[in-house]
C-alpha cells in the first residue's frame, strides 16, 4: 500500500513537472495550428543552458533554470522566425515535419559541442524528507514548486492580462484578431518564446532529477506530447491535467513493466485516449 | 569503385522503396507517417529472426516480413484512421519509438541493444563478395521495379482516385459512397508491408541489424527523399531516394574540409547538414522536382 | 409508403438537443422544401439521414430499408446522396474525376483489380466516363472538366455538387441550400434543373432560406423549428399559419 | 470628397486572377450605402481590400482624405474603419464581454465604459456577457459582432452579408439595428444578397458586376428599375 502511495507520490511530482513543457506545446499548438515537434531538442537546450549557467557559473538551480527559461525561449522565436514560419505557408502538415528536421538539427548542434557524455547539475547534497512513510527529497519540493508557480503565471497571464487574451484571441480566429488590431506576428513570437521557455524550464527539471544528455528532449517528447493530446491538444488546462494522468500512470507502471517501458506508457495513453475520446479528456482548445 | 556504386545503388533502391510505401500513405491518402522506420525495424526482426534462429528460407522470411508489418499497420491505422494529420504524426512518431524500446529491451527476442548478427543472405558465402552485391542490387532492383509498376497502376486507378479524394476531404468521399476507413486501412497496410519487406532486404542485405539502425533520422531521409522528389508522384519517389543517397554519401566530405574535427562532431554535423535539406525543400520547392500531375480524361 | 420516413429522430451535442424527435416523410417524386428558422437543426437532420453524424435514438427508413446508424458509404449506394451548404469537394481532383468518383459499382475501386488493371475495372471506366460527360454536359461543365475542381467559380462549384450526386444515379436527393450565395439567374437555372430531374423520376429534399425558390418550387414544404417538425403542407398553406410566420418567417411573406 | 472614396481599384487573391477590375466606390458621412451584384462580383472581395485583408494591385482607397491602400488591417482598424466580416465574426470561445474587449484591443482608453455602454444598449449581450460566443444564436452573433466593431467608435462600418443565413424574423431585427447604428452618425457600407431589404434601407447602392461597376444610385430607384428587378430581385 505505501508502495503503491509513494509512487502515486512521485507520478504526482513527475506529472507536475511534465505539465510544463506540456503547456508549453499545447500553448503553440492554439496558436499556430501545428505539433511543434522542435520542443524536444529545444527542452535539452535549455537543460543545457541551465546546466552551464550551474556548473559553469555556479548559480543556484532556480536561478540556473531561469537562464534555461531564456535560452529556450528565444532559440523558439528565433528558430520559428527563420525555420518555421516561412514554411506554415505551404501548409501545417509540412510546418510539423520541417519541425522534426529542426530538432534533430538543433540535437545535433547540441552533441557537437557537448558530446555525448552523460551530465550532471551541481546540486548540495540533501537528506529526503520522510512523512507517513514516504520520501520526498527536497530538489524535488523545490522542483514541483517551480513547476506550479510557472503554472499559476501562464494561467493569469491567459486570463487577465491583454496580451493573453490577445493570445486567446489570435487561437480562436487569427483572420478576425488580424482585423481587430492583434497583432499575430507579435502574438506567434511570445506564444513561442513563452511556450518553448517553458519547454526548457521542463527539460532542466527533468535533467535535475537524473542528468542530462543531448537526448534528454527527446526521451521525454512522448510523454509531453500524451500530456498535450490526453488533455485535448490546444487546450492548457487539459495539459496539465493530460501531464497529471500521465506522471501517474508512468509511475504505476513500474509495478508491472520494467523501467524502460515508462515512456511507452504514454503512447499506449495516447492510443487509448484517441480512440475512445478523440478531442481528449478535456475537449479541444477548451480555453 | 564499382563496389562502392553498387552498394550505393543498393541503399537507394532500399530507400526508393521506402520512399514509394511512404508515398502511397502520405502522397496519395494523405496520410502522414512519421514512423516509417518502425515498420521497417519490424520487417527487419521478423525476416532475421524467422532465417537465422528458425533457419527458414530467406524468401519466407520477406513475406513474413512484408505480412508482419502490414499487419501492425492495420492495427496501427484501425486505431489513427479518425484522426487528423496532426494527431496521425504524434501516434506514428510515438509508434515508431515504442518499436525501438522494445527492440532495446525484449533481450530474449532481439539480443537488445547488441542487435542480430549473421543473418543469412542469398547465396552469401557461395560467391565472392562483390558477386554477392551484385546479385543482392539486381534482386532489390527487381523488387522496386515491380512495387514501381502496381503503384503505377494503382495511381491511376479508380483505387487511386478514392485515395487522393480522401486526401482533400474524407466526409465526402464517405457521402459519395467510399467507405473511407476500410481504404485508409488498405492503403496503411500495404506501405507498411512494404516498408517491413524494406527493412528484412535491409537486414538480409547488411547481415546484422540493431536498434541502433532504426533512428528517427531514417524516418527523415524518407520524408526527405518523397518531398525532394514530389509528394503524390511514384517517379518522384524514386529519383528523389538517388537524390538523397548521393547527398548522404556527399556529406562525408565535410570530413575533408573540417579537419580536426572528432567523430562525434561530424556525424552531428552532417545530420544537421540532411535537416538543413530537408527544410529548405519544404521551404522553396514543396510541390518536389517531379510534381503530381492531374489526369486529362474530358476527351474520348 | 414514402420513400423517406424518419419517425423520433433524436441528436445532441454535448448535452444541448440539436434534434429532440423529428418525425417526417418525403414522398418519392416530390421536392420537398424543408425550412426553419437557423439552429433548427435541419441541417443535423441531414447529417443523421445520410449517416455523416449517428442518430441517438429514433429511425430513419428509406426505400423499405431501416438506414439507422448506417455509414454514409452504405447509404450513399443505396441510392440516398447528399450536397453540402458551402460547396465542399476535392479541390485536387480534377472536374472529371470528380464526377468519376460518385460512380457506382466501379470494380476498380477494390485493391486486387486495381492492382491489375482488370478489364472489368477499364469497362466500368469507360461507361462512367459517358455518363459523366452528359452530365457535364447538361450541367453546362463540360468545358471544364479537366480543370482542377479548384478552379471553378462558386456557381460552378454548387452546379458540380448537383451532377455528382447524379453521377450516383440515386433515388433521392438531399439538398443542402443549393441557391445560398448564388445569383438569381444562376439559381433560376438551378431551379429548372431541379425540375427537369423530377420529370426524371427522381426525388428531392431542400433545405432553403430563398422563400421564393421554396414558394415555387416545393411541394409540400416542412417547416423545422427547435429540433421539432412543426407544420407541413403547400407554401401558401404554411404561410398562412400563425405559428409559423411567429416562428420563422416574419411580416412580410404573411401578406 | 467624401468619407471613403474607392477609385479604380484593382485586386485578387492571387498574382494572375483579377476579382476586382477597377473599382470606384464612394461613402458619405453619415449614410447607408448598400453593395449589390451577382455571386462573384467581387463584392466581398472589396471589402476585404478597403478593410486591407487584400492589397490593391492598383488604384487609391481614401478614408477622410488620407490614404489607406496597401495598409495592413490592424492600421486601418485604428482609423475609425470597422470590418465585419460575414462568418466566424466573433471569438467564438471567448465570453461575450472579452469579445467586446478584443473588439476595442487598438485603444484600451476607455475600454469598460464603452463595454458597459454597449451591453446597456445591448441587454440581450449583457444578459449572456459570460457566456461563450459560441453559444449565442446566429443573429445574436451578428449583433455581438457589430458591438464589438462600435468599440472603436468607428466613422464607416464595412458589413458583409449581415443577413447570410439569418431567419427573415432575425433579418429584419439586424435591418433594424443597422439603421439604429446609422442614426447615430456611424456610415455604413454593406455588401448583401438580400437586395429587397439592402435597398430597403440603404440611400444609395452600387450595383457591380464581374468585378466592375455597373449602376448606383439612390437605393430606392434602383429598386424601382425594372433590369435591377429582373437581374437581382428575381422578379
Amino acid at each position: 500500500m505505501t508502495e503503491i502511495a509513494q509512487l502515486v507520490l512521485n507520478g504526482i511530482i513527475a506529472g507536475t513537472i511534465l505539465a510544463v513543457p506540456a503547456i508549453g506545446i499545447t500553448a503553440i499548438y492554439a496558436v499556430l495550428r501545428f505539433p511543434n515537434f522542435a520542443v524536444s531538442s529545444i527542452a535539452t537546450m535549455g537543460a543545457f543552458a541551465g546546466y552551464v549557467a550551474n556548473v559553469s557559473f555556479g548559480l543556484p538551480a532556480a536561478a540556473a533554470i531561469l537562464v534555461g527559461f531564456l535560452l529556450a525561449g528565444l532559440v523558439g522565436v528565433v528558430s520559428d522566425e527563420i525555420v518555421l514560419k516561412p514554411i506554415r505557408r505551404n501548409g501545417l502538415l509540412a510546418a510539423a515535419i520541417a519541425s522534426v528536421a529542426l530538432t534533430l538539427a538543433l540535437e545535433n548542434v547540441v552533441r557537437f559541442f557537448f558530446g555525448n557524455d552523460l551530465r550532471s547539475y551541481d546540486l548540495p547534497i540533501a537528506r529526503d524528507w520522510r512523512f507517513l512513510g514516504l520520501r520526498i527529497g527536497p530538489q524535488q519540493v523545490e522542483n514541483l514548486a517551480i513547476a506550479l508557480i510557472a503554472m499559476a503565471a501562464v494561467f493569469l497571464f491567459l486570463a487577465f492580462t491583454r496580451m493573453g487574451k490577445a493570445m486567446r484571441a489570435v487561437a480562436d480566429n487569427p483572420m478576425l484578431a488580424d482585423i481587430k488590431g492583434i497583432n499575430a506576428d507579435t502574438v506567434a513570437r511570445i506564444v513561442n518564446f513563452a511556450g518553448m521557455g517553458l519547454a526548457g524550464i521542463g527539460g532542466m527539471l527533468i535533467g535535475l532529477d537524473t542528468s542530462i544528455d543531448p537526448l534528454t528532449g527527446f526521451r521525454a517528447i512522448l510523454s509531453i506530447f500524451a500530456a498535450a493530446v490526453l488533455g485535448g491538444l490546444g487546450s492548457v488546462p487539459g495539459a496539465v491535467v493530460g501531464a497529471l494522468t500521465i506522471g501517474i500512470a508512468e509511475e504505476l507502471s513500474l509495478l508491472i513493466l520494467a523501467p524502460p517501458y515508462r515512456s511507452a506508457v504514454g503512447f499506449v495513453a495516447i492510443l487509448l485516449v484517441l480512440t475512445l475520446r478523440p478531442r481528449g479528456i478535456l475537449g479541444e482548445r477548451a480555453y | 569503385m564499382t563496389d562502392y556504386l553498387v552498394a550505393m545503388l543498393t541503399f537507394a533502391a532500399l530507400y526508393g522503396l521506402m520512399s514509394l510505401a511512404l508515398n502511397l500513405v502520405w502522397g496519395m491518402a494523405g496520410m502522414i507517417n512519421l514512423g516509417l522506420v518502425g515498420f521497417f525495424a519490424l520487417g527487419g526482426y521478423a525476416s532475421a529472426l524467422l532465417t537465422h534462429r528458425f533457419g527458414l528460407p530467406i524468401p519466407v522470411g520477406l513475406a513474413a516480413a512484408f505480412l508482419f508489418a502490414g499487419a501492425c499497420g492495420v492495427v496501427v491505422a484501425l486505431v489513427t484512421a479518425r484522426l487528423r494529420g496532426d494527431y496521425l504524426a504524434i501516434v506514428t512518431l510515438g509508434f515508431a519509438e515504442v518499436v525501438r524500446i522494445i527492440a532495446s529491451n525484449e533481450i530474449w527476442l532481439t539480443n537488445g541493444t547488441d542487435g542480430i548478427s549473421g543473418i543469412p543472405g542469398p547465396l552469401r558465402g557461395e560467391v565472392p563478395p562483390a558477386t554477392f552485391n551484385l546479385v543482392y542490387l539486381l534482386i532489390v532492383l527487381a523488387v522496386v521495379a515491380i512495387a514501381f509498376f502496381l503503384l503505377q497502376n494503382l495511381r491511376h486507378s479508380p483505387f487511386g482516385r478514392v485515395l487522393r479524394a480522401i486526401r482533400d476531404d474524407d466526409q465526402v468521399a464517405a457521402v459519395a459512397g467510399k467507405w473511407v476507413i476500410a481504404f485508409k486501412i488498405e492503403a496503411f497496410a500495404i506501405s507498411s508491408g512494404m516498408l517491413g519487406l524494406a527493412g528484412a532486404l535491409y537486414g538480409h542485405y547488411t547481415s546484422y541489424i540493431a536498434p541502433d539502425a532504426f533512428v528517427p533520422l531514417v524516418t527523415i531521409y524518407i520524408v526527405l527523399a518523397l518531398s525532394a522528389g514530389g509528394t503524390g508522384s511514384n517517379l518522384g519517389a524514386l529519383c528523389g531516394a538517388l537524390l538523397i543517397v548521393f547527398f548522404q554519401e556527399g556529406t562525408r566530405f565535410i570530413a575533408a574540409w573540417a579537419p580536426g574535427l572528432g567523430a562525434v562532431q561530424l556525424a552531428a554535423l552532417r545530420e544537421i547538414a540532411i535537416s538543413a535539406t530537408l527544410i529548405l525543400i519544404l521551404r522553396f520547392r514543396p510541390q518536389g522536382l517531379l510534381p503530381e500531375k492531374l489526369p486529362r480524361l474530358a476527351k474520348r | 409508403m414514402a420513400l423517406l420516413e424518419i419517425t423520433g429522430l433524436r441528436r445532441s451535442f454535448y448535452g444541448i438537443a440539436a434534434l429532440s424527435g423529428v418525425d417526417l416523410a418525403v414522398e418519392s417524386g416530390s421536392i420537398t422544401g424543408l425550412i426553419g428558422p437557423n439552429g433548427a437543426g435541419k441541417t443535423t437532420l441531414f447529417n443523421c439521414v445520410s449517416g455523416i453524424v449517428p442518430p441517438q435514438g429514433g429511425r430513419v427508413v428509406f426505400d423499405g430499408a431501416d438506414i439507422t446508424g448506417w455509414r454514409p458509404d452504405r447509404i450513399a449506394r443505396r441510392g440516398l446522396v447528399r450536397t453540402f451548404q458551402i460547396a465542399r469537394g476535392f479541390p485536387g481532383l480534377t472536374v472529371m474525376e470528380n464526377l468519376l468518383l460518385y460512380g457506382p459499382d466501379q470494380p476498380g475501386e477494390r485493391l486486387l483489380p486495381a492492382l491489375c488493371r482488370l478489364p472489368a475495372a477499364r469497362r466500368r471506366e469507360e461507361e462512367l466516363r459517358e455518363r459523366a460527360r452528359a452530365i457535364a454536359a447538361r450541367l453546362a461543365l463540360d468545358r471544364v472538366l479537366d480543370n482542377p475542381a479548384s478552379a471553378l467559380s462558386g456557381g460552378q462549384k454548387k452546379l458540380l455538387e448537383i451532377g455528382r450526386a447524379l453521377m450516383t444515379e440515386p433515388k433521392l436527393v438531399l439538398l443542402d441550400e443549393p441557391i445560398a450565395g448564388v445569383n438569381p439567374a444562376l439559381a433560376e437555372e438551378i431551379g429548372a434543373h431541379l425540375r427537369r430531374l423530377l420529370a426524371d423520376g427522381l426525388t428531392f429534399l431542400v433545405i432553403e432560406h430563398h422563400m421564393d425558390m421554396i414558394a415555387r418550387l416545393c411541394h409540400p414544404v416542412i417547416v423545422m423549428a427547435e429540433g421539432r417538425t412543426l407544420a407541413q403542407g403547400s407554401f401558401a398553406e404554411i404561410a398562412a399559419r400563425g405559428e409559423v410566420q411567429e416562428a420563422y418567417m416574419g411580416r412580410r411573406w404573411a401578406s | 470628397m467624401g468619407l471613403l472614396s474607392v477609385a479604380g481599384v484593382v485586386a485578387g487573391y492571387s498574382a494572375a486572377d483579377e476579382i476586382l477590375k477597377g473599382v470606384d466606390l464612394d461613402v458619405e458621412a453619415g449614410e447607408i450605402v448598400a453593395i449589390i451584384g451577382p455571386n462573384g462580383a467581387g463584392k466581398s472581395t472589396l471589402l476585404k481590400t478597403v478593410a486591407g485583408l487584400l492589397r490593391p494591385k492598383a488604384g487609391t482607397i481614401a478614408l477622410g482624405g488620407q490614404r489607406i491602400d496597401g495598409r495592413p488591417a490592424r492600421e486601418i482598424s485604428t482609423l475609425g474603419l470597422a470590418f465585419v466580416p460575414q462568418e466566424a465574426n466573433v471569438f467564438a470561445r471567448m465570453s461575450v464581454a472579452e469579445n467586446l474587449e478584443m473588439g476595442g484591443y487598438v485603444d484600451p482608453r476607455g475600454a469598460k465604459h464603452k463595454i458597459a455602454a454597449l451591453l446597456e444598449r445591448f441587454p440581450m449581450l449583457a444578459e449572456k456577457r459570460r457566456q461563450a460566443a459560441r453559444t449565442l444564436s446566429g443573429g445574436q452573433r451578428q449583433i455581438l459582432a457589430m458591438a464589438m466593431a462600435l468599440m472603436v467608435e468607428p466613422r464607416i462600418l464595412l458589413l458583409d452579408e449581415p443577413s447570410a443565413g439569418l431567419s427573415p424574423v432575425a433579418a429584419e431585427q439586424l435591418f433594424a439595428t443597422i439603421r439604429a447604428i446609422n442614426r447615430e452618425g456611424v456610415a455604413i457600407a454593406m455588401v448583401e444578397q438580400n437586395a429587397h431589404e439592402a435597398l430597403a434601407i440603404a440611400h444609395r447602392a452600387f450595383i457591380l458586376v464581374d468585378g466592375r461597376n455597373s449602376r448606383s444610385g439612390a437605393g430606392a430607384a434602383l429598386a424601382a428599375d425594372p433590369e435591377v428587378k429582373r437581374l437581382f430581385l428575381g422578379a
